[in-house]
């Protein structure tokens, strides 16, 4: 295979859970500073491809490039150094640690047992907490205790989570689910914003959503992709709105 | 008030100054000798406890086979003391002198080389460090980074625990087996068995623990301590954070191994012998009922536990000897399902909102609210388990709104 | 003991000193004063022992709990027996014996642990107890070092003497070489299969087994297996004995393993018209968990057993079954731990003193007539001359006496030419 | 040494393991069920055989003083009345204790503990603590002989049979009945069982009495090839769990192949070294291959 200018190249890549393949001869690009959105119907495999991404499942075949480098072999956190970040379905943030303990921990420094015993928080550190927290809205919640934040502010701190380590692919699943109107603009105001100096996946199925901040759809059926391009041809693809859009 | 709610927001340090008086001045002063040594005893094993305060309340990792690390560091020492104790003059009825005693009895003529290095203290010091620590490198290193956990570990640990008391047991000539390595009599020709020595090795032991309490406070306080909790909490986001997860349990493992180590070490030093009676699978989950009673969660509770656990032990053998099973029957049981935090859980949920509220009620006290924070936390950090449900959101929630 | 009728008058008169404590002790306590007068407190205890003019305190350590439990409780009942009887008789010195009991847990540290609480706080003028090997190792250093005195009941490994230590039991050459040489003479065993559980009596005593088949009967040893304390499954082994077809198999199994050795063997066939089996290690006490029947017509080599048919014996045996209920059995260890309280009685008076360095000295010739085992003698070396015995075993659990030595054996726990 | 003879040893050596395997599989069945589909860890479990194994001897003595006539038959109805037994204070700890306990695995590890000494020392202030010795019918204990110079235990073939049985039975109560289907359904998925309508507690407790049970049923087996008394329990529980563990906690038929494999490893093992190096060896094998292979020989493959 080739070295290639895309950030992410992935290249025929399948997956099977006893026989059912979840992934199938999948081929997908995503360019630097792109903001690409992954739809398709429940069981498409959108989930696990992120998976396979960053390592929590290992694939039956086929190639990942991150930056022409190789990650399929590569263990979770070394998926992480590299520079890929991913947010969980469900937000994924520590309960019982404050806002601030939350971003500190995701600061990428000291992660070796000995860094972390040895790990300050240096004025550095505080400064980039403030500055992410401030992006994501919590800059007045710092000492608040994680568990107590709203859903759609947890959504954001684990955003913000990922920001700490600055990735340079950023992948998010189901960023706004449970989220009120008014936090869906903020966090569609958030993406804008972040995804200035990287590129990004985001799984959605708000199609508004998903029209006001994707560059690019790809549409996955059966762990396929059935269709990609820009949102307006995407809709307008016949076998998409068979099989999605449609109902 | 702020300095009432940081003393008490570090209430581990109340506790701690409260175990020194007791351990230092308290029950030297008001027990006699064979009482001190005893105290002594129990707290070799609040190392273990302790260690188990940072592997199974901070590292939501259950080893039921503690009692093989300090087994492992007390035959360290004990096979240095057994070698001073065996010299050709007080061996001379064996018919090979010069060896210890067990070998003679099991046929053995000379001294096997693996225990030549041991007639040098500063060697089997080193030993009952590294050998502990390096046995659960090789079990924490195998298991966790196949991400092996929970219950797995623990029935594992057991039957490494099985494992050696068998060997030990099996291989008497060198081991001792069951009776173990019994007389042990002086260290670099020093008695170890006359009460001013005990004095001396009580402080010891003492010093050493307090050591290791603020040395694992301090990992605590650490951006680990912070990691192992986010660990226990949510594996996989600091997996997704670019943190090796395993390398911690690992870490985590051989703490509390090198911890059992030292306890060991300093048992074989009080009690003078050292027995395969503690490698075994019993005194291990013994061991972790300390921990549990004093609070898996608190360095000091857990030494309080263990001090409770053996004098209640040692106090109704002797009052009551035909009912104290049924007594530490009740007392696993209780604690598990009544008090899952212990006695620094007690503390936590009733004695410090307590103290909370009465200062609450006196006039020249700010707003409420930052003292509804505190009582929040202690809530939210109620959760022994990492599987129990968080009771925090809701009683976050509601807790503005009764303020 | 006089008649029956007299002793249990007193037995229901010492039973109740022991729940209302001192204030039942005038009643009887009057022959006994006179005896106390003529040994006043100062005299007799100079060491700070827990001795009154009314009373003496004596420690007593087994395991009440624990997998040892099963063993040690028969010792238990035999020394509270004894103690009872003594008070009833007037106690020691004029002075009632009064008990502390511990539990040691089968755990040897625990016995440690308690050992040296009855020595130093408590003060015990003697301590019964013990039961293995290991727990006597864990508390041997702290009677030499506080300088107490242990009645230790159960046959054992040898290899060890203590100015503080009485052995009530056999030493190993006292229980080995006289089962050996009667299989040798009576049945014509030449070969042996020697079997037993990993740990240090069955070792050493294998050991001293080997020797003696080897260099003094001119026999073979065709096997030798040892398996953990608790192992419970034997088939194999069973199979490797079938192999080996030995004349005679040398068994010393110990704890759960026995029943399940026992059980299996009949199972696989073996049985005693087909096979000779020696053991040192099965007692009645064992055999109420074995069932008589499922390994009737074996031998076992011990001092006493509980069919022996001399008076002192049925005097005993009467008391014990009053006491304790007419189901429960008398092995050689509990046998053994009667004499214990005895022993220390008749060398408290001989030396009139309960001083502990006086008992040790005097122990020596200590005479006792009126043991169940016939007659015993305690050795300078601190062990008892005893005699031993074969034994067949019957299905209701008793043995049936085939042959006994006929003079007392010497204690030898140093055994030459069997290291 | 003969041929013949030489292929008797081997047969009997061959009974030899699988009476094992039988013996490790009756243990670990009660196990693997309350394990496997529950994720409790049961530490009472050996206590749990001892009730089956004092049932067999309180009914022995009853038979053998009231209708001696009945020797021969008694042991058959005893399991039944062991298994009764075990099973309703098997009921009696999930209700009193182990229903508190579903979220939190390893603390039911404690408590269980507990229980475990507390029934104990019970059993050691209603038995006595010395052993006892139930009389077994005299069918059951010989041996049955074939051939000169093979002998075949009776009681391991009894064994053997009601190993048998059980697995069968519990493998179609399991996978055939609607008890089975329910204790699938919320080992699959909790909330979702009790979401269409299976009483989720009610099958909790019914899986573990069951589990306790059927440690009745091989307590009272093995009370023809091992000793009775207040620790008796204490010396399975090990190896039981490590039965279970090999086996992969949630798959019946693992426990079925782990129990075969330890049983082989050992017996032969046994047979060519001495029976502590055999016991070493056998545990660091498992111990070797639980670390290659955690989730056990036979684990579910899910998508997460």
């Amino acid at each position: 295979m080739s070295n290639t200018d895309y950030v992410l190249a992935v290249e025929d890549l399948t997956v099977s859970f006893d026989g059912f393949k979840a992934i199938d001869n999948l081929t997908l690009y995503v360019d630097r500073g792109e903001l690409r959105v992954i739809i398709g119907p429940n069981g498409a495999g959108k989930t696990t491809l992120l998976d396979l991404i960053c390592g929590r499942t290992k694939a039956s075949g086929g190639s990942i490039k991150f930056k022409n480098e190789e990650m399929t072999d590569l263990a979770e956190h070394a998926i992480v150094r590299a520079g890929i970040g991913r947010k969980f379905q469900t937000p994924s943030i520590y309960e019982n640690l404050s806002v601030w303990k939350n971003l500190e921990v995701s600061f990428p420094r000291g992660r070796g047992v000995f860094g972390a015993l040895a790990f300050r928080c240096t004025d550095d550190v505080k400064d980039r907490i403030q500055e992410v927290a401030t992006e994501i809205g919590l800059a007045g919640q710092l000492e608040l205790e994680a568990g107590l934040l709203s859903h759609g502010q947890k959504q954001w701190l684990e955003i913000g989570m990922l920001l700490m380590q600055d990735p340079e692919l950023l992948m998010l699943d189901e960023p706004i689910a449970g989220m009120s109107v008014r936090e869906r603009e903020l966090t569609a105001e958030l993406l804008g914003r972040i995804c200035q100096n990287r590129s990004m996946i985001v799984i959605e199925h708000d199609m508004d959503f998903v029209k006001r901040i994707a560059h690019k759809v790809t549409v996955m059926h059966q762990g396929k992709i059935l269709a990609e391009g820009a949102m307006e041809k995407v809709q307008a693809d016949p076998r998409v709105i068979d099989v999605y859009l449609g109902h | 008030m702020t300095k009432l709610r940081h003393w008490l927001g570090t209430s581990d340090l109340a506790g701690i100054a409260l175990l020194a008086l007791l351990v230092f001045v308290v029950m030297p002063l008001s027990t006699d000798i064979f009482r001190l040594n005893l105290i002594g005893k129990y707290l070799t094993y609040a190392f273990v406890a302790v260690g188990l305060v940072m592997l199974w309340g901070y590292g939501g990792i259950l080893s039921l086979g503690q009692g093989v690390f300090f087994g492992l560091g007390g035959y360290c020492m004990a096979m240095f003391l057994k070698l001073e104790a065996s010299d050709p003059i007080s061996t001379k009825i064996q018919s090979t002198p010069g060896i210890p005693d067990f070998m003679d009895w099991n046929q053995i003529t000379a001294l096997p080389t693996w225990w030549e290095p041991f007639r040098h203290l500063p060697f089997a010091i080193l030993a009952l460090l590294v050998i502990p620590t390096l046995l659960a490198f090789i079990v924490g290193f195998a298991m966790f980074k196949r991400r092996v956990g929970g219950v797995y570990f623990a029935i594992i640990t057991q039957a490494v625990a099985l494992i050696l008391t068998v060997l030990i047991i099996g291989q008497q000539g060198y081991t001792g087996g069951v009776n173990g390595m019994t007389d042990l009599k002086t260290m670099l020709g020093w008695d170890i068995r006359t009460d001013s020595a005990r004095y001396i090795l009580y402080f010891v032991n003492a010093i050493l623990l307090f050591a290791a309490i603020f040395a694992c406070r301090a990992i605590q306080k650490s951006k680990l301590g912070t990691l192992m909790l986010a660990m226990r909490d949510k594996e996989d986001r600091v997996r997704f954070s670019g943190y090796d997860v395993a390398n911690f349990k690992v870490f985590v493992f051989c703490l509390a191994a090198m911890l059992c180590g030292i306890g060991g070490a300093m048992f074989s030093l009080q009690v003078g012998f050292m027995s395969p009676s503690f490698v075994g699978i019993v005194p291990s989950i013994e061991m972790v009922i300390f921990a549990a009673v004093g609070g898996r969660m608190s360095l000091v509770g857990a030494v309080f536990g263990t001090l409770l656990v053996n004098f209640g032990k040692t106090y109704f053998s002797e009052s009551f000897p035909q009912l104290w099973l049924f007594l530490m029957a009740a007392l696993f049981i209780g604690v598990v399902m009544a008090f899952p935090n212990g006695l620094a859980g007690l503390f936590e949920d009733y004695v410090k909102p307590w103290l909370l509220r009465t200062r609450a009620k006196q006039p020249d006290v700010p707003p409420a609210e930052p003292v509804v924070e505190e009582t929040t936390r202690s809530v939210a950090s109620r959760t022994g388990d990492s599987v129990e449900p968080l009771p925090a959101p809701t009683a976050g929630r509601l807790g503005p709104a009764v303020a | 003991m006089s008649t029956n009728d007299d002793r249990k008058g007193l037995q229901s008169l010492s039973r109740r000193q022991f729940s209302m404590g001192l204030a039942a002790l005038p009643l009887i306590g009057m022959p006994g004063l006179s005896m106390a007068a003529k040994y006043p407190t100062a005299q007799v205890n100079t060491t700070k022992l827990a001795v009154t003019d009314t009373e003496v305190i004596v420690g007593q350590l087994h395991s009440a709990t624990g997998t040892m439990a099963i063993s040690e409780t028969g010792s238990i009942q035999a020394e509270r027996l004894a103690i009872e009887q003594i008070n009833a008789m007037g106690g020691v010195l004029g002075r009632q014996i009064k008990i502390i009991q511990e539990d040691g847990a089968s755990d040897w540290p625990t016995f440690a642990e308690k050992s040296k609480k009855l020595l130093v706080n408590d003060r015990v003028a003697a301590v019964f107890g013990c039961w293995t090997s290991a727990s006597r190792k864990a508390v041997l250093p702290i009677f030499e070092k506080e300088n107490g005195m242990l009645y230790y009941p159960t046959f054992y490994e040898g290899l060890e003497q203590s100015k503080n230590v009485i052995y009530t039991g056999q030493e190993a050459t006292q229980q080995i070489i006289y089962g050996l040489d009667w299989v040798a003479k009576e049945k014509k065993a030449k070969t042996f299969f020697l079997i037993g559980s990993d740990y240090i009596w069955p070792r050493t005593s294998n050991k001293i087994a080997r020797k003696h088949i080897e260099n003094f009967q001119k026999g073979k040893v065709v096997g030798e297996e040892y398996y953990p304390l608790g192992h419970t499954n034997f088939n194999s082994l069973i199979n490797k004995i079938k192999i080996a077809k030995p004349d005679c198999v040398y068994a010393i199994v110990v704890g759960g393993s026995n029943v399940a050795f026992y059980k299996q063997l009949k199972a696989a066939g073996i049985t005693a018209d087909k096979q000779l089996i020696l053991t040192i290690s099965v007692t009645e006490d064992e055999l109420l968990g074995i069932g008589g029947e499922n390994c009737n017509g074996f031998y076992a080599c011990m001092k006493y057993f509980q069919s022996l048919d001399n008076p002192n014996n049925k005097k005993f045996v009467e008391a014990f079954k009053a006491k304790y209920g007419a189901k429960e059995v008398i092995g050689d260890v509990t046998q053994a731990a009667y004499l214990g309280p005895w022993i220390w009685k008749a060398t408290v008076e001989k030396a009139g003193s309960f001083d502990i360095d006086k008992i040790a000295a005097a122990s020596a010739g200590i005479e006792l007539k009126t043991a169940p085992e016939g007659y015993v003698k305690v050795h300078e070396n601190h062990h008892l001359w005893s005699k031993a015995r074969i034994g067949q075993i019957q299905t209701d659990g008793q043995f049936k006496l085939i042959a006994e030595s006929p003079n007392l054996i010497e204690p030898n726990p140093f055994p030459k030419g069997y290291q | 040494m003969t041929a013949s003879e030489l292929w008797n040893i081997v047969l009997m050596q061959g009974f030899a393991g699988l009476s094992l395997f039988s013996v490790l599989l009756l243990m670990g069945l009660g196990l693997a069920i309350i394990f496997g589909q529950m994720g409790v860890i049961n530490m009472a479990h050996g206590e749990f055989m001892t009730i089956g194994a004092y049932t067999i001897f309180l009914i022995s003595s009853l038979v053998e003083t009231y209708a001696p006539g009945l020797m021969p038959y008694y042991f058959l109805i005893a399991i039944g009345v062991a298994f009764v037994l075990a099973f309703g204070a098997g009921w009696l700890a999930e209700w009193a204790l182990i229903r508190h306990l579903y979220k939190r695995p390893l603390d039911t590890l404690l408590a269980t503990w507990g229980l475990s000494l507390g029934m104990q020392q019970t059993f050691r202030s209603i038995f006595g603590a010395k052993e006892v010795s139930p009389t077994l019918p005299e069918w059951l204990m010989g041996s049955w002989s074939p051939a000169e110079g093979l002998d075949i235990p009776i009681n391991g073939m009894f064994v053997m049979a009601l190993t048998l049985l059980v697995t069968g039975g519990v493998f179609l109560m399991l996978y055939r009945s609607r008890w089975g289907l329910r204790v699938r359904a919320t080992v699959a998925n909790r909330t979702m069982a009790n979401a269409i309508g299976i009483n989720t507690r009610k099958t909790d407790r019914m899986t573990f009495a069951i589990g306790c049970g059927i440690a009745g049923v091989a307590g009272a087996a093995f009370t023809t090839i091992g000793s009775t008394g207040p620790t008796s329990g204490s010396l399975y529980i090990v190896d039981a769990f490590l039965v279970v563990t090999f086996g992969g906690a949630a798959s019946l038929f693992g426990t079925v192949a782990s129990a075969f494999g330890i049983a082989q490893a050992q017996s032969i093992t046994e047979f060519f070294l001495n029976g502590s190096m055999a016991k070493v060896i056998t545990l660091l094998a498992i111990v070797t291959i639980l670390m290659i292979r955690p989730q056990g020989l036979f684990a579910l493959k899910v998508r997460r």
